[in-house]
């Protein structure tokens, strides 16, 4: 197990924190959609470490965000500058990282693994351009996050806000592309967000779901391969992949939802 | 110093020992913790044939504790043999092969392999598993049934095999006397409890087979209870294991008669907690000026 | 909003008791909880006779949990009703007093006594009590004596009736059908699960007389699977209990079928929690667009 | 149940913490020998509340003192100043305070409702003496503690300490009666420490263990008297007393150690 320091603490809104945490061996590993089992409190309730993807690595440093959604999250959010925590990671299998082109699509917390993904692909210059969308004015601290990155940005809010798409990431993504032809390579996507988020993807005109990597979320018991509860049905095959180990990046096609 | 234990005919380095399920086949855990410091580690459950498991979700918080309906997801013996046994192979730590079946073939059948593979070094059958020729009951709540398995075992199984028992034992006297007279090794003890939980906010059941298995820290007065009351009643050597999560916790076991234990949900949020485990271990034994753990075993009467 | 619900015969303004000892006889909790507002309010177990309980300690901790052997330490009947009856004359929550024994006549005894009481709603009867004619084995350990004492009971009680169940009852079903034929108007379960504990320091129990019972949110998971099993087998309004710490683990109990729920160790830590979890239900049912607490109960099937 | 902000805070050394937490009732209600049962954390591991004695109180606000002896003490020495505690009390019955002069014997952390005691005699101008006797060197920092109230004090240390009486506080104790000849009305004896002490001090001559107050700890479930866990047996008669509600402070006649 790793202990990290809290360096940097930040309150986006009162349902998002951002904590940078000193750890050499993680920030020079890690890569964009890998993630951290993180230790809740120093009392065995809550039980289960949680799971955070990486933000961004800096140094010695790497950042997480997180939207304070129970228990966990919440305890998590009193840390303050100077606390330790305990830590397992980085974790799981991480996006590819050389497309040649590329087009990431992004719904509320599923900014994490896309940012660190932008991030990389800036310095390596991949093309590519980021859609990223919220459900309400309350998310709406995350596009101000966002915008901090000089990157080419789509952003829409299901909710009317003035200056943005109004409606679903997707349905700016599809509006977008009818925009838009796309070059004769067709760009890989990259995708985090809502279960549904998924499901719709799947489904759109000219979409192979095998070239699309999307980045899951599930319960975890371990994070590190011994516990089997992180399943995912395989699609077409019987069986299930395991989200912390044989993920938690997929393929789009490979996974039933 | 001496911890070294001798259960029957397995004699363990140290009395710690990792629980199916909660280690992996050796490989997943191997990163974070030398496996030639434990005792011995006991395999995620195999069966002769690869099987699924339950669909998801398949774990659940409850206060200290977790809930699980892995439901012995397993990769079949052919691909452990493939996969994991030649990992196996750079260790000397002792290995426990826990298996399980749907039928006391299909039982038969992993034991009869396992049997045959010269790096494991004993067998832990699981009894608290799906009998589907009896409505899918578990194999130990009908005493009679689980003393055919126990037996037609007994005749396939060279190695020390350990029986695991589960908190709800039909008829557990005769059991135990059955299994002393069968030539059984060693019980270990506990399997998780049956237990349930509602998801309120969707108004179901959270996990699809209603029921799952407690396990973690909660348990750990309730299996010390059981443990304590299975050594009154036979002279079997015990492995001890139930929400075990501190050097006290095992020397609890210890000291009522445990001759090991064995450590499960632990493993998953802290996967050294093994050595931890055991350096505590030896710091006790100096603190109280005890030379040999043995002496220690059985103390509290 | 309604929530009013019926055990039988028994009516409470709302289905959130107070189990027994751990509210006193009212008096002590009452600067802390108005007791007009919980739907019953249990007394600690009385016998007919002062009985002085266990040598210290009687609580150890366990986690998330607690282990206790109070060893029903009480005044008796004719302290009760000297000090404590008075007092909760002034109150109109439901009292439920809450009756053993060593021998059936002794149950009989304060059974009696208690039915003459017009303050007293129900009386509840703890069978999980040292059956001295038996060699201290519990009553509710032999399912025979059991149907003996509450036939026998049936018999001097006319208030509403009800049994409360601990983990390990024998012959379950049978003990079910018995208590439906005989007329028990209610079920309670659990009381605690017996649990060990070492210390390791001293190397001693860590309680005189070793065994202790488990209660506290650590249990929540077990008992409620055990509420949930007797649900399946008889028709019998139950009073679910066990580990409830909040709101959403009362919900847990409801939607599985219990008709009431008891709170227990929450109250040694938070003497008006169930305060908080009516005010808890009640937003819950708002939320969920239901009006009578009735159409809760059972929902989940 | 009440909730009380923490305003001060203080390491005596590495073993000892003084906390003083902002809440009018308890401030303004307790009385010497009484206590609070003080929440642990915010999950339900550790579960019970702990207990703790009221060393002093002023205006709005009291304080405690506490020993670091295992997980609940651990936790409760983390909290900063700012941090809110729940709490029940002030709980107990607490020292008689109208003798006509008193002697005040303690150690370790009996300090606590001594000191509490110390100061309403003082303010009352009852005539009195305090005993207070430590174990180690490690526990000095009690008797700078101590020192800082302008009492008559006599100072024992069960290790070789330059300045002080060597030897328990129940060997200075006996040491100061033999050389003191004790005014007619014998002084009234308020003790609080180990439980060795109290045995040892029921045993002492010219001692009449009806008039000395001690004041007992006891493992407790609840602290105020649902749960009958503080059991101390009863001297010469059947049964218990409970050392929530009946005590924490008995005659030294009335019960057994
Ligand atoms: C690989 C991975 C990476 C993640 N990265 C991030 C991230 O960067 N930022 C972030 O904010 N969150 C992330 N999450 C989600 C995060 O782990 C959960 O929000 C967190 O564990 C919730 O803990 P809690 O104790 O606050 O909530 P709990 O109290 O445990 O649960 C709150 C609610 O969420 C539900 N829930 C909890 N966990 C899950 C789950 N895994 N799947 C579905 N429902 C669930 C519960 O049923 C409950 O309704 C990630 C998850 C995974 C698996
Ligand atoms: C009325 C009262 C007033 C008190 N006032 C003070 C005070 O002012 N300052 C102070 O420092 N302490 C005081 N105490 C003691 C204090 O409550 C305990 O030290 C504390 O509860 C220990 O909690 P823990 O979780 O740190 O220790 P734990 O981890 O619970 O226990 C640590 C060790 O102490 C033992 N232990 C714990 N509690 C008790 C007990 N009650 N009796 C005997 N052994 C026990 C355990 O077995 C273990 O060995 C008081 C106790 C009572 C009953
Ligand atoms: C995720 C998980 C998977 C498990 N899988 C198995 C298994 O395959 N076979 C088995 O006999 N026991 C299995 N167990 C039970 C453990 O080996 C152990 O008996 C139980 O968890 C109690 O110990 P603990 O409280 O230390 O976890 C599993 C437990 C967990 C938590
Ligand atoms: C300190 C304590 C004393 C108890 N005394 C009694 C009793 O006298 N009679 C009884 O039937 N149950 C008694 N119980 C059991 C509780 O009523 C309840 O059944 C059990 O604690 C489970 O609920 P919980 O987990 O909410 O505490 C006692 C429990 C505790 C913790
Ligand atoms: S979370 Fe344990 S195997 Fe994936
Ligand atoms: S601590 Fe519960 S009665 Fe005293």
């Amino acid at each position: 197990m790793k202990r990290a320091k809290i360096v940097q603490k930040r309150f986006l809104g009162t349902s998002f924190v951002e904590l940078w945490l000193e750890e050499k061996d993680i920030a020079y590993l890690a890569s964009p959609g890998q993630f951290v089992m993180v230790t809740i409190g120093s009392s065995y309730d809550p039980f289960l470490k949680r799971p955070f993807g990486i933000l961004a690595c800096q140094e010695n440093q790497f950042g997480l965000l997180f939207e304070i959604v129970g228990r966990g999250t919440q305890i998590l959010s009193q840390l303050e500058i100077g606390d330790q925590v305990d830590l397992l990671g980085p974790l799981g299998n991480g996006f590819s990282l050389n497309p040649k082109e590329a087009l990431l699509v992004g719904g509320g917390r599923g900014l994490v693994p896309l940012y660190f993904l932008a991030q990389i692909f800036t310095n390596k210059k991949v093309p590519f351009q980021f859609f990223f969308g919220i459900r309400s004015q309350e998310e709406k601290v995350l596009i101000e996050y966002l915008s901090q990155l000089p990157i080419p940005l789509v952003i829409s809010c299901q909710e009317e806000l003035s200056g943005f798409y109004c409606g679903t990431v997707l349905d700016a993504f599809e509006d977008w592309r009818q925009h838009h032809s796309l070059s004769k390579s067709t760009p890989k996507i990259y995708a985090c967000g809502p279960q549904g988020m998924f499901q719709t993807l799947a489904k759109m005109d000219d979409i192979i779901p095998n070239q699309i990597e999307v980045s899951l979320e599930s319960r975890m018991g371990c994070g590190y391969g011994v516990c089997l509860s992180c399943a995912v049905k395989k699609k077409g095959l019987p069986g299930y992949f395991h989200v912390c180990k044989d993920g938690p990046v997929f393929r789009l096609g490979e996974i039933e939802l | 110093m001496n911890l070294q234990v001798h259960l029957g005919n397995l004699t363990l380095s140290n009395p710690i020992i990792l629980a199916s399920g909660t280690a992996g086949y050796g490989r997943e855990i191997a990163p974070y913790l030398d496996l030639d410091r434990v005792g011995a580690l006991t395999l995620k459950g195999l069966s002769s044939n690869p099987w699924v498991g339950n669909p998801p979700p398949r774990i659940h918080e409850t206060y200290a504790g977790i809930m699980n309906s892995i439901g012995l997801e397993n990769k079949g013996f052919d691909r452990f043999f493939r996969e994991d046994l030649p990992f196996l192979e750079n260790f000397q730590t002792k290995i426990i092969a826990n298996i399980w079946g749907k039928t006391i073939e299909e039982y038969s059948d992993i034991a009869k392999k396992m049997n045959g593979l010269e790096r494991i070094d004993a067998i832990e059958v699981n009894v608290s598993c799906p009998n589907i020729e009896q409505g899918g009951e578990s194999f130990s709540s009908n005493g009679q049934v689980l003393c055919q398995l126990i037996q037609n075992l007994r005749q396939k199984i060279q190695k020390p095999l350990i029986v695991k028992l589960g908190p709800n034992t039909d008829d557990l006297n005769n059991v135990l006397q059955f299994m002393e007279r069968e030539g059984v090794d060693i019980l270990s003890i506990t399997n998780t409890f049956p237990a349930l939980a509602i998801d309120v906010e969707n108004q179901s059941y959270i996990f699809s087979r209603k029921t799952a298995g407690l396990s973690g820290p909660a348990i750990k007065p309730l299996a010390l209870k059981l443990v304590y009351d299975v050594i009154q009643r036979t002279r079997l050597p015990i492995i001890g294991m139930g929400g075990i999560m501190k050097t006290a916790d095992a020397l609890e076991y210890f000291l009522i008669g445990a001759q090991a234990v064995a450590l499960g949900s632990v493993n998953l949020i802290d996967p050294s907690a093994a050595v931890q485990i055991i350096e505590g271990i030896k710091a006790y034994l100096v603190q109280k000026n005890i030379f040999d753990i043995n002496d220690l075993i059985g103390k509290v009467r």
